[in-house]
């Protein structure tokens, strides 16, 4: 781990030049990528406009993947290194990730009604991101289990490593459907883009990638924040078991 | 050496220095640390900070703890044993686990007074004190470097306590190291050569406190 | 056709987001007055 | 050292093995529960009901779904099982204390698992033939997607319920951990049954590779992943 000389005027807050950076980035892509998406563009020609939820749900969808490869990388780095700064970072991902998938539900639900008829349909990938959302929701239940900060990372950390095989299976969900059955099914990503739609997803999904990377870094120093307390507690937590011995004397 | 069991210091300083075939009496009251230190000896458990050696082994490196924990022999609260498995069957796999002699295994079951008819019963219908003694031929078989025994008279009757104060002589006497945790203050001061006093998570020697 | 539907997307995906982010701020700024100075460590860049 | 792994971990099967015959807990309690899900999927899945057209009837047909789901909820009573038979009385530490390798302590634990899942989808699988009128097409296949699914089960169960082990809450935990994930391996195997018994239609051989994969996937995360999960660094 490195360690950071802090100066004696330590922030009171999670930002940082770079996390102001990355907002006033954050808050222009999202401008751009929501004039463009809802006001510039042309609605489908099939789908009307109701193809603008896609331009929102695939960019919460690519970024909860990258909030769960933060979530892999630092777990693989928490079994080499017994970092904890790479446990919090993982934790991070996994929640930030959480949220986003929770989001590419509602968004899919929401986009499935005016175009199936129906919120819920069994498309493969919309039941792969449900369950991917459970695998997650299960890593941070584990993250939260009463043991020694070091063992439950540990612990968490292999959980982390084997649940991102849901990932890929999720993204690919579709194409490992259709290439295991021989029959077409009825999926998202089935439509034909033009060009205007094209650029609506790309700039959707830089804008929400540099946001999830503004927010995972807010959501790793708060959990940062809180390991420090738990150990400062600790250090206090010694002196005082050290002092039951003088206690006993004194009695 | 600092030990942390769920966010509180079960052990939160301990400096200590422990020779071969020397026979240690940890006292303390409950809660002090006594059943931490002796996991952190037998290398289970973690170290969070400090330094500590055993049997040559670095408490902080997993490779060596690994290393440590088929040297020594820990009986703790727990008996370990299986309920559903007879004595005999029990001694039968710690005993390979350990890659102990059968003669070995054998001779600690006559000791112990589990050969025979005994043998052959579940350890769930034992008594606590047979269940004790099982445990304690397991460890016998296998002929640790270092003895952890937590509070092993207890439940044990007169005859059996007197069982292990001779198995600790005897350990002892074979050129083992012996810690004891015990509450048991007539009788520790004629078995251990030092004494230990644990409080508040901190081991010092008696009297130099 | 449809625009309620993308209002609503857009629109609880805008009140999630902006109520995970106002309670991740929230809290780190709570957090970061009860640990020690010296000890608010990766807080800069 | 990888012999003697392998023999620590052939005597924590023979251990098992023989707290089973002792016990005799997956006879006379998890079989019976295969067979009442069995009996329970008749009364939920009309027997007489025909596919449109089809020459099965519906609950032969959906027979494959049925059996992986019954295996998969008995996985988590037999890995729960096999972690009680260690934590009653402290005897996983004893185990490490033996110098045993978490590795072999956490292979030993799916071994036994699989052996147990086995015997249960034989009584299962030959209930299904004889209730739900289900035919088997390819039997050799039907056998490689029984093994491969089997080692995917109790390699996964093992794992996930290892990283719960001995904490407060671990019997409701456990479920969460391994039923999303074990979803892949459940659609993967009721296509590929499907497709031993009933003929190729749902995806060939794919399927069948696709559970190999898993099985492998798991049993080398269980073996990698052992340390971290049952030693206290």
């Amino acid at each position: 781990m490195t360690s950071i000389a802090v100066p004696p005027s330590a922030p009171e807050h999670t930002g940082s030049r770079l996390t102001r950076v990355l907002g006033a980035a954050t808050a222009v892509s999202w401008v751009v990528w929501l004039t463009y998406g809802l006001v510039l563009s042309p609605a489908d020609v099939v789908q009307s406009e109701s193809v603008r939820l896609f331009y929102l749900h695939v960019p919460l969808a690519l970024s909860a993947y990258l909030g769960f490869t933060v979530t892999l990388v630092g777990s693989i780095l928490v079994l080499r290194k017994n970092s904890a700064f790479w446990d919090q970072m993982a934790g991070a991902g996994a929640e930030v990730g959480l949220v986003l998938a929770g989001l590419v539900l509602v968004t899919g639900a929401l986009w499935g009604r005016p175009t199936w008829g129906t919120y819920w349909v069994w498309d493969p990938r919309i039941t792969a991101t449900t369950l991917l959302f459970l695998v997650y929701l299960g890593y941070l239940v584990v993250r939260r289990l009463d043991l020694d900060a070091e063992v439950r990372a540990r612990r968490a950390a292999v959980f982390g490593i084997v649940a991102f095989i849901n990932v890929p299976i999720t993204r690919y969900s579709v194409q490992i459907w259709n290439s295991l059955h021989q029959e077409a099914t009825l999926s998202l990503t089935d439509t034909e883009m033009d060009g205007s739609q094209l650029t609506s997803f790309a700039l959707g999904a830089i804008a929400m990638a540099l946001f999830t990377t503004w927010l995972i870094i807010h959501r790793f120093r708060v959990g940062w924040l809180e390991y420090e307390l738990d150990r400062s507690g600790l250090e206090s937590a010694i002196l005082e078991r050290r002092g039951e011995r003088t206690a006993t004397e004194v009695v | 050496m600092v030990c942390v069991l769920g966010g509180f210091p079960a052990l939160a300083g301990a400096d200590l220095d422990l020779h071969a075939n020397e026979v240690a009496w940890l006292r303390g009251p409950n809660g002090a640390g006594k059943t931490t230190l002796l996991r952190l000896l037998a290398g289970l458990g973690a170290m969070r900070r400090g330094r500590a050696e055993v049997l040559g082994a670095d408490l902080s490196v997993l490779g060596d703890r690994r290393w440590l924990r088929g040297q020594v022999g820990l009986l703790g609260h727990a008996t370990f044993l299986y309920e559903d498995l007879t004595v005999g069957q029990n001694l039968e796999f710690w005993a390979g686990l350990h890659r102990a002699d059968p003669v070995d295994v054998e001779a600690a079951a006559r000791r112990f007074g589990l050969d025979g008819r005994l043998g052959d019963v579940p350890v769930g219908s034992l008594s606590a004190g047979q269940r004790r003694r099982t445990s304690l031929a397991v460890l016998v078989a296998r002929r640790p470097r270092l003895w952890l025994l937590d509070e092993p008279h207890a439940g044990l009757d007169a005859e059996g306590r007197a069982m292990v104060d001779r198995l600790i002589a005897d350990a002892s006497g074979a050129g083992a190291t012996v810690v004891v945790a015990s509450h048991d203050a007539d009788h520790m001061p004629a078995v251990a050569d030092r004494t230990l006093d644990v409080i508040g998570g901190t081991v010092t020697e008696a009297g130099a406190s | 056709m449809f625009v309620e539907y993308v209002v609503a997307g857009y629109g609880i995906s805008a009140i999630v987001l902006a109520a995970y982010v106002g309670w991740t701020l929230r809290r780190g700024r709570a957090l970061s007055r009860q640990v020690p100075a010296d000890r608010r460590r990766f807080l800069r860049d | 050292m990888i012999a003697a792994v392998a023999g620590d971990a052939a005597r924590i099967v023979a251990k098992d093995l023989r707290i089973e015959r002792a016990t005799g807990v997956i006879t006379t309690q998890i079989l019976p529960f295969g067979i009442v899900m069995l009996l329970l999927f008749g009364f939920g899945v009309d027997p007489a009901l025909q596919v449109r057209g089809g020459d099965r009837s519906v609950l032969a047909e959906v027979a494959p779904g049925l059996f992986w789901i019954t295996v998969l909820l008995a996985l988590l009573l037999v890995v729960g099982r096999a972690f009680a038979v260690e934590s009653d009385d402290g005897s996983l530490d004893a185990l490490l204390v033996a110098g045993v390798h978490p590795a072999a302590i956490l292979g030993g634990k799916a071994v036994v698992v699989a052996a147990e899942l086995v015997v249960l989808e034989l009584v299962v699988g030959a209930g299904a033939v004889l209730m739900f009128d289900v035919t088997i097409g390819d039997p050799l296949h039907l056998v490689v997607v029984m093994v491969s699914t089997t080692v995917a089960l109790a390699g996964a169960g093992t794992l996930f319920l290892a990283v719960v082990a001995g904490q407060r809450g671990r019997d409701t935990l456990g479920p969460l951990l391994v039923l999303p994930a074990m979803a892949p391996v459940l659609i993967g195997a009721t296509a590929a049954a499907g497709d031993a018994l009933y003929g190729a239609g749902s995806g060939g051989i794919a399927w069948t590779w696709a559970l190999v994969a898993f099985a492998l996937l798991y049993s080398v995360a269980g073996i990698v992943g052992a340390g971290a999960l049952l030693e206290d660094v």
